[in-house]
């Protein structure tokens, strides 16, 4: 499952249909993404703007990527766009495996790409205004531990 | 053929895109980003470190050397931040 | 949060719970363990023996360490024991983060710690009767590369 | 003292536990095994493979060289095979 989306989900919901489609998997490994609002720096909102075609075909390559690369049951992307508050989550990865290395492999690898290769963009928005969040290099190479 | 621009490249050219007709000796992105950055200064500049970009063809992401025709849709997608 | 009990659990209720309790971070890492059959292996039932008050502590210890060690904000671990049938969830660790890496290692770390250190032992109920799980020394293998 | 025993020690024994008067001279982890298995022929053979057993103190697990009271809850753990 892909869902591009600028509907707000449930992480917990998801979780549960994800899993109870799936009665023979040993493992699932669930990672959520949320908007982060700290003291140090606090923002009011996360402004994500989206590139929907682009961004449902290269997720669609990355997940057979990944279920293909860790033998995976089943693995499912959920990634919103638009506004969003502090608390709310962003986007979500679950993987459904026999074993849990699997499991866990293929939900960094998808995280990986994620990050890097899905056309998301993000801003923050505080009282100064808004400001485009700056593509970090850890992500590059988070990505490339994996070529 | 429609060239898309994204996020802060959008906010630099205050457009999102263009339609262009793509002249006869233009083949590929990289002889494309090269023609479309001699005709906009704004462009220039702001793709001043051409390598973070990514290219996409018809919705797929694609290398530079890719080769294009004039019914493609190209976009210029500055560093991805979702996740 | 630390559960261990014989009473079934929603692997989604618990994710949704426990980040509803934590609108500060910005990523969850969430494993859920699965009672498996499968073709090869077709099983009844997962029978699990605990030591309640060996596993309280020592899972304390262990949630303690991976807070620790992982600046994690926060982790839970939740253990059933009795039998349980193909598909029910078994287990499910979940981990609060700044960022993804540490919800994803503190996660690991969890897992690798409970297989080897939580007093659970399993039986597999099949067609020719019970048998105890073998510890692999797989398992020892994963715990080892924490230290 | 209290011993527990597990899994399948548990079964191979065909009980749960054992009430037992601590000699003087049993003063650790290590001595309290040797001196059961030397007393219990079933255990002795279940236990041919000493080092794969963790101990619990007092529902603590701790390292066979740990001192023991008669007042301590032992308890012999099979591999773990949870999560």
């Amino acid at each position: 499952m892909i869902v591009i989306s600028s509907l707000p989900f449930d992480p917990g919901k998801l979780l549960h249909d994800f899993q109870s489609d799936h009665p023979d998997a040993g493992a699932a490994v669930t990672f959520t993404g949320m908007v982060r609002s700290t003291k140090d720096r606090p923002i009011s909102a996360l402004i994500l703007e989206c590139y929907p075609e682009l961004a449902e075909n290269e997720i669609a390559a990355i997940r057979t990527a990944a279920v293909d690369r860790f033998s995976l049951i089943d693995a499912a992307i959920v990634h919103r766009y638009g506004r969003l508050v502090p608390g709310e989550p962003i986007m979500q990865v679950m993987t459904l495996a026999s074993h849990r290395q699997a499991a866990f492999d293929g939900a960094q690898f998808l995280m990986d790409y994620l990050k890097t290769d899905a056309p998301f963009w993000k801003q923050e928005e505080t009282e100064a205004g808004t400001a485009w969040v700056e593509a970090k290099a850890a992500d590059d190479a988070a990505r490339e531990r994996w070529t | 053929m429609k060239v898309l621009y994204f996020a802060w490249l959008r906010e630099r050219l205050n457009r999102a895109s263009d339609d262009i007709n793509l002249p006869d000796d233009i083949t590929t992105l990289t002889e494309l980003v090269a023609w479309l950055r001699a005709n906009d200064e704004a462009l220039d500049l702001a793709m001043d470190n051409p390598k973070q970009f990514k290219l996409s063809r018809n919705a797929r992401i694609v290398s530079w050397d890719t080769a294009i025709t004039d019914d493609d849709t190209i976009a210029i997608l500055p560093p991805m931040t979702g996740g």
